[in-house]
């Protein structure tokens, strides 16, 4: 706990800004910040949030695919004390984007980041244990949380419905 | 650990087709007796339920929640719900809003019946595991008599409930609960008082406050520690009763060890779980407004969504679970949807709680962290 | 914790366990007494011809893509046939909300096990009928 | 032909001998017959004479039949029924319903599904220990019922019992001692980590109980002065060693649960923990001996209370003695019975440290009482037991 008080949200986004100018925040209620984090600076953002609120619980660490090779890392931590949600968003890019990993600060996101790898492609430096959680060997590179991931549609005609979209086109990642 | 003690060490699997590893795998190093490291494995029962979300539409999103944990259904489905409605800016009448607290807590009791049996029958007392299940049953009835269904109830839709509370639903639901009051205070003595139930879970699976909010447990794990952290007071959310009703957080302090907890705190903070939830549905039972169960136009209105993003969170039977949901402008189905499971922290939580124990209390400090592998693997 | 303290916990517990044995039990003698289903069972469902429009708003909503109906047959204007695949149901009870003609119910019969995989996809002529009452078929009620 | 006269071959006398012959060749095979017939017959006879002596009928009888082997199984059928019976009343269950009145047939049904499962061994496995150690297991146990005194008249005085030695108690306890050994050697040749983890559990739970087990029937060998359990059982005629040594009937009781393996003390076949223990690679019908053996091994230590601390044969004196006795081992298996459903499951470290520190020192302590009062209370306590 930083203050005796709960602090606010501004607050706390103000005193991440003041340290860290590179990062913007975004109020999004009167209790939850979002701070918008460039990649390379997410360890010491990470390491600010983890000084800062004492008692901050790491919620989870997930991908978002918004198509073209453009990605969002979103980090939630959730501190009970100062009843405060802190989402960091960080904008990745490329066709195996890369960042570093913040395990070592937060142990509880170590599954996160795995499951993060596996279903999105987003490499996580020093990682201690880069290994699939959740999904089977022959999943490995196919990244099934993608849009581009083709999914299963074959039955969809014992239906005797028209299926509600087009199917998906040809030389999607599945193996 | 020196490699030298490795030498002289085991590898053993702890499931996935162990008896009480009902989807789960572990990976135990044993030298001797005790434990030495120990890699928790995920993925035996994954569904690929966030794949499946971004499918499905804003109606039959929380039949796939509910599956994930069928103990805790009403519970489950309800953070996915609660960002549609969000999303949409639904306004959700006040008799649903009591109604869904009620069935939460409902099933909040619900899950710790089984949880104590559960954890009873992995202790080797198979007495203890099929009382708590007698009582469960009343509970069932009264999901089955509102819902029509014991487990997947599908009882939270965007703008309000499905199923209106009748005259027999509200007999059963007084019945469950005055047995279960019963049946707690007779059995609480029972279960905590048991010499060998000490002998087993005193000072098992020991860790602190801070340690456990590094692996993101949240919870009973953590309220047995002695931390007042929960949703329903910390986070209330407006489209629930809470406020209507006076309870307090429910914690566990054992002076012997403060600051931490073992299995016994463990057991004794579900208990005060169950008190704190059976005194909310017994407040908020004379206070159920009337009224529609579910906003007219929120049907409509749930078909497409604008474009936004929501996170929405419940104080879940096991701790916290979330969903984040991101739509698409005139959406039918979720752009993305984030679940999160409590117990994938507590699933975490093995690799460093469990080295150093003995082979015999691993399954004593896993059944203590109540950690069910439908909100891991997903 | 003495050592007479805790011989009183033991006996204590034994002496649960002891009245235990001479009590009712609880469960039921299944396939002979059977409880009674609550009216909102999602069971089985029922099919009103009579009623139904083919207005595909059941399959449209069934998550699982259980239910298929049957277009090509038309034996008369309102024709609906439809087939429940029961191997694939899992009795959320959205095709019924999503009824708006009163054409589709669920019925309390529960126990739909077959021999056979194909006997579970029920037809038009099995689906618009109930081979028996659902809730007197059975010898004995119990709770 | 050179020298010698030309045997002329005469057709018609070789067709003449011909039947001769064949008769020669039939008695030969007769004979064969015959002396084999008599052979097979004088053998009939001898064990038909030897059988029907009365007395060695008797005991055959006695050893086949009613105390004996038959009767035991029959018991242990019953036993395996009652416990699945009670267990589920206990859980607010029924237990067995559906075979026979009660569930009573239950297990013939579960016998005969066992029986036809397939057996698989596995590939680590030592093939012909795995398979001879669960029949050797069930032999073992089921050996020190010949020394169960049924009656109160003994095997030598046709009474209803096998058989006694004068050191009966302790070669029944020789016998329960090889059954953790053959469990720890199932463990070993199963060739998995389980049934090893397993095995040792059950040497373990054997090391922790046996020490209190013995020196609890020290007391009674004492009053009784003598080593036989049937002796043990008669010197109960008056009164019972119960009432003496209350304290080493529940070290007794307790230290028998810890020995066998079941619920309180069932680390080694723990189901949550190590799947089944030793047994875990056991299938079909060496899963069957193995299960019966840990009920048999139940039921002998439920007689062995019996006829050490309750009496024995003694009891109501217008009853035989067996029907006493079987009453009072019927009471004595549900005690058993709802003692192994009223507890968590100790671990190996805490079952040790519970037998050695509390069950040792009690029994020792009700074994020295009883010196003392034996020495010093001559008049109290010989005439009441009928030695003095």
């Amino acid at each position: 706990m930083a203050d005796t008080s709960t602090m606010k949200a501004s607050t706390f986004g103000r005193s991440v800004i003041n340290k860290l100018p590179e990062v913007t925040s975004n109020l999004l209620s009167d209790s939850r910040i979002e701070l918008v984090v460039p990649a390379s600076k997410i360890r010491d953002v990470v390491q600010l949030v983890d000084e800062e609120l004492s008692d901050a619980l790491p919620e989870s660490v997930f991908g978002v695919d918004l198509q073209n090779d453009q990605y969002n890392l979103i980090y939630i931590f959730w501190s009970w004390s100062n009843r405060l949600l802190v989402q960091l968003r960080v904008s990745l890019e490329g066709e195996n984007p890369e960042i570093d990993s913040t395990c070592d600060i937060f142990p509880g996101l170590e599954w996160h980041e795995r499951e993060t790898r596996e279903m999105f492609g987003i490499e996580f430096r020093n990682h201690p244990d880069p290994r699939l959680l959740l999904l089977p060997d022959e999943l490995e590179g196919a990244y099934p949380l993608r849009k581009r991931f083709q999914s299963d549609l074959s039955r969809l005609d014992e239906t005797g419905i028209n299926p509600p979209k087009p199917r998906p086109k040809e030389g999607g990642e599945q193996k | 650990m020196s490699p030298d003690i490795l030498d002289g060490s085991m590898d053993i699997w702890f499931g996935p087709q162990h008896v009480s590893a009902h989807g789960w795998a572990t990976k135990l190093t044993l030298v001797g007796d005790y434990i030495v490291e120990c890699d928790p494995n995920a993925g035996y029962f994954h569904r690929s339920a966030e794949k499946v979300l971004e499918f499905k539409n804003f109606r039959q999103g929380p039949l796939v929640l509910e599956r994930m944990c069928m103990l805790e259904a009403f519970l489950a489905e309800y953070p996915y719900v609660a960002a549609v409605e969000k999303i949409a800016e639904l306004e959700i009448p006040e008799r649903a809003k009591v109604m869904r607290t009620i069935m939460m807590e409902m099933s909040r009791i619900h899950s710790i019946q089984f949880w104590w049996g559960q954890f009873n029958a992995e202790l080797g007392f198979f007495t203890m595991a099929l009382w708590p299940w007698v009582d469960r049953e009343y509970s069932l009835d009264v999901f089955e008599e509102l819902t029509g269904s014991r487990h997947t109830v599908s009882f939270s839709t965007p703008g309000g409930v499905k199923y209106d509370f009748t005259e027999k639903v509200m007999t059963q639901l007084n019945r469950a609960i005055d047995r279960f009051e019963d049946r707690l205070v007779k059995f609480k003595d029972m279960q905590l008082g048991s010499p060998t139930f000490r002998a087993r879970t005193e000072n098992i699976g020991l860790y602190d406050v801070k340690q456990g909010l590094k692996w993101g447990l949240s919870g009973p794990p953590i309220k047995a520690c002695g931390v007042p952290m929960d949703l329903r007071k910390d986070d209330p959310d407006p489209n629930l009763a809470y406020d209507m009703v006076d309870f307090d957080v429910p914690i566990t302090e054992n002076p012997e060890h403060p600051g931490q907890s073992d299995a016994f705190d463990r057991m004794e903070q579900r208990f005060a779980e169950a008190e704190t939830a059976v005194s909310i549905i017994k407040q908020l039972i004379p206070q159920i407004p009337e009224g529609d169960i579910v906003d007219p136009k929120a049907r409509g209105k749930a078909n497409r969504l604008p474009e936004g993003e929501a996170y929405a969170r419940v104080e879940g039977t096991r701790g916290i679970t979330s969903v984040w949901l991101k739509t698409e402008e005139k959406g039918q189905t979720a752009y993305r949807a984030k679940i999160r499971g409590p117990c994938i922290a507590s699933y975490y939580a093995l690799k460093d709680l469990v080295p150093g124990s003995k082979f015999a209390d691993f399954i004593v400090i896993f059944g203590s962290l109540d950690p069910y592998p439908g909100w891991w693997d997903r | 914790m003495g050592f007479f303290s805790v011989l009183g916990d033991c006996f204590q517990i034994l002496k649960h366990t002891f009245r235990q044995v001479f009590k009712r039990p609880f469960t039921y003698f299944y396939p002979f007494e059977d409880r009674i289903y609550p009216e909102r069972t999602r069971g089985r469902h029922i099919h009103v011809r009579e009623n139904c429009t083919a207005c595909a708003q059941c399959v449209r909503i069934c998550p699982v893509v259980a239910i298929r109906m049957d277009k090509e047959d038309k034996m008369y204007e309102k024709d609906c046939a439809l087939y429940f695949d029961y191997t694939r149901c899992i009795f959320c009870g959205l095709c019924v909300q999503a009824c708006r003609f009163e054409a589709l119910f669920h019925t309390p019969v529960v126990d739909l096990s077959e021999g056979d995989r194909d006997d579970l996809i029920y037809g038009p002529d099995k689906i618009e009928t109930l081979d028996r009452d659902p809730l007197k078929w059975r010898g004995r009620r119990f709770r | 032909m050179i020298g010698g006269v030309m045997l002329q071959f005469d057709f018609f006398a070789w067709l003449a001998g011909i039947p001769d012959w064949i008769l020669g060749v039939l008695k030969w095979i007769y004979g064969i017959f015959s002396y084999v017939f008599h052979w097979i017959f004088n053998v009939f006879t001898w064990i038909w004479t030897t059988i029907f002596i009365p007395k060695n009928f008797m005991f055959l009888f006695r050893a086949v039949i009613f105390p004996g082997l038959i009767f035991v199984v029959m018991a242990l059928i019953w036993a395996v029924w009652f416990t699945r019976k009670l267990w589920g009343r206990i859980q607010d269950r029924r237990g067995p319903l559906h075979m026979g009145k009660y569930g009573g047939l239950q297990l013939f049904a579960d016998a005969i599904k066992l029986i036809g499962k397939e057996t698989i061994i596995p590939d680590k496995a030592k093939r012909w220990m795995f398979r001879f150690l669960p029949g050797l297991l069930l032999v073992i146990v089921l050996l020190p019922f010949a020394f169960i005194p049924w009656d109160t008249v003994s095997a030598v005085d046709g009474g209803w019992a096998i058989s006694d030695l004068n050191v009966s108690l302790v070669l029944a306890f020789a016998f329960l001692t090889a059954v953790p050994v053959i469990a720890l050697l199932a463990g070993w040749v199963s060739g998995s980590k389980y049934t090893l983890i397993g095995g040792f559990r059950a040497a373990n739970n054997q090391f922790a109980a046996e020490i209190p087990m013995i020196i609890s029937t020290i007391g009674c060998a004492f009053l009784a002065r003598s080593l036989s359990i049937f002796d043990i059982s008669m010197a109960q005629s008056s009164l019972w060693f119960a009432i003496l040594l209350p304290i080493n009937l529940a070290t007794f009781l307790v230290a028998a649960i810890a020995s066998v393996g079941v619920f309180p003390f069932d680390a080694p076949v723990a189901d949550s923990e190590i799947i089944f223990g030793w047994r875990t690679e056991y299938t079909g019908i060496y899963f069957t001996l193995t299960y019966f053996a840990e009920f048999a091994e139940q039921m002998l230590y439920s007689a062995l209370i019996v006829a050490l601390f309750l009496g024995g044969p003694n009891g109501l004196p217008f009853l035989p003695g067996p029907v006493n006795f079987i009453i009072k081992f019927l009471i004595t298996f549900f005690f058993f019975v709802l003692v192994s459903s009223s507890f968590q499951r100790l671990r190996q470290d805490q079952i040790v440290y519970f037998c050695w520190k509390y069950l040792l020192p009690l029994a020792v302590l009700n074994v020295i009482v009883i010196m003392f009062a034996v020495v010093y209370l001559p008049g109290l306590m010989l005439p009441l037991l009928g030695v003095g």
